[in-house]
């Protein structure tokens, strides 16, 4: 079983664990990761956030991400979420849930996939401060993260 | 085909999306990103000669050597930063 | 910001993580597991499940556990709840949520927390299937699990 | 001092708890451990000699060797199984 969707409404972490442990009654854990917008990037008050992606492109890699998760552990369910438009501090950004009957594969798989979404799914965050207004720069400790699973 | 632009790319060039005719010119990427300078201003070879632009065609990750045809969907876009 | 509770009614994820959000309002992310009660066990339909624990000792255990996690990384909240009492397949059993700045911290505390958690919180399972009652055996697996953190 | 029994030593013993007098038979847990087995039946001796029975004093995991005082809380159990 598995979801994958790009939105601009918000999501519920009950909800989405509540599907997984419904649609997979074999399950012996749930792992989840839930991102947030931060109140502070490179020390500066961040007042919102506006994530743009390419729409089909940005679903049809999650699916692979998907793909790749379920080749590498034993998985039952897997929910991803991730939200576009305009968001603002402490809003929910993403969600990951992965189901497995052992938890090393549901954390494992969890990690993997917010580690590749992170650096192959064509999302783009721009910040604005008080002071200005500018598109995120990639950043090198993502893609050490993303190197780890090699 | 159809050649999108997307975030920091988009904003650069102030257009989203346009539709070029497929010709001898616009045979592989590195042939399309050239066409493409030529028939736009100075915007389009500072955004397109970035080193860490990033290309796909028909939502599939590509190189500057990739193919293409008149059907294709061709993508420019900054390293991407979601998450 | 830390909680722990061994308790015998059910928990809402939902509200736990909105806990982590809202007293870490610095937090990039959330990373979460829930223990369920799964519908098998040794090729056995398990019908429930009965946890029992040492009053005092595992909230103690709990504590130091959730120490030595915040020697290890970053943490702004941790929330730890372990249910007792009698369960059923599909129930949950456990919750472990970690709130950081990055998800790296995360993934690896929660992660740390549950290995050690399950090797050594004074609790205790017991199982009954249709043919039998009986308390489980500590596993070999949960040992190695604990071992990689050394 | 106080005595538990958790889980299946519990349950085989059909004991929860016991009020023990401390004295020189109950200094460190091994000789408490041989005053339990020599005042109960042979419960005792197969529960309490599991060679993977865990002890704790005052709530800390402790060893045969610990010493003991007259205020302890001494705890027996099988190895865990919670999570």
């Amino acid at each position: 079983m598995r979801m994958v969707s790009i939105q601009t409404e918000d999501f519920s972490i009950e909800h989405e664990t509540n599907q997984l442990r419904v649609s997979t009654p074999e399950a012996g854990g749930i792992a989840t990761f839930t991102g947030l917008v931060s109140d502070l990037n490179r020390e500066q008050k961040i007042e919102s956030l506006f994530l743009e992606h390419y729409p089909g492109m940005t679903e049809k890699q999650l699916e692979q991400i998907v793909d790749q998760a379920e080749q590498r552990w034993k998985l039952l369910g897997t929910r991803i979420i991730h939200r576009v438009g305009l968001l603002h501090p402490q809003d929910q950004i993403v969600f990951v849930g992965v189901s497995s009957r052992h938890r090393k594969d549901c954390f494992e798989a969890c990690q993997f996939i917010m580690d590749y979404l992170k650096t192959h799914a064509t999302i783009w965050k721009k910040e604005s401060s008080e002071q200005q207004s500018e598109w995120l720069d990639a950043r090198e400790s993502d893609k050490a993260e993303e190197q780890k699973w090699k | 085909m159809q050649v999108l632009y997307f975030a920091s790319i988009r904003e650069q060039l102030g257009l989203e999306a346009e539709q070029i005719e497929f010709s001898a010119d616009t045979s592989n990427v590195q042939a399309l990103i050239a066409y493409l300078c030529s028939i736009h201003d100075e915007r389009w070879s500072e955004a397109l000669g970035d080193p860490n632009l990033l290309v796909s065609v028909n939502q599939e990750l590509s190189s500057l050597d990739t193919g293409l045809t008149g059907t294709d969907e061709v993508a420019f876009f900054p390293p991407v930063t979601g998450g």
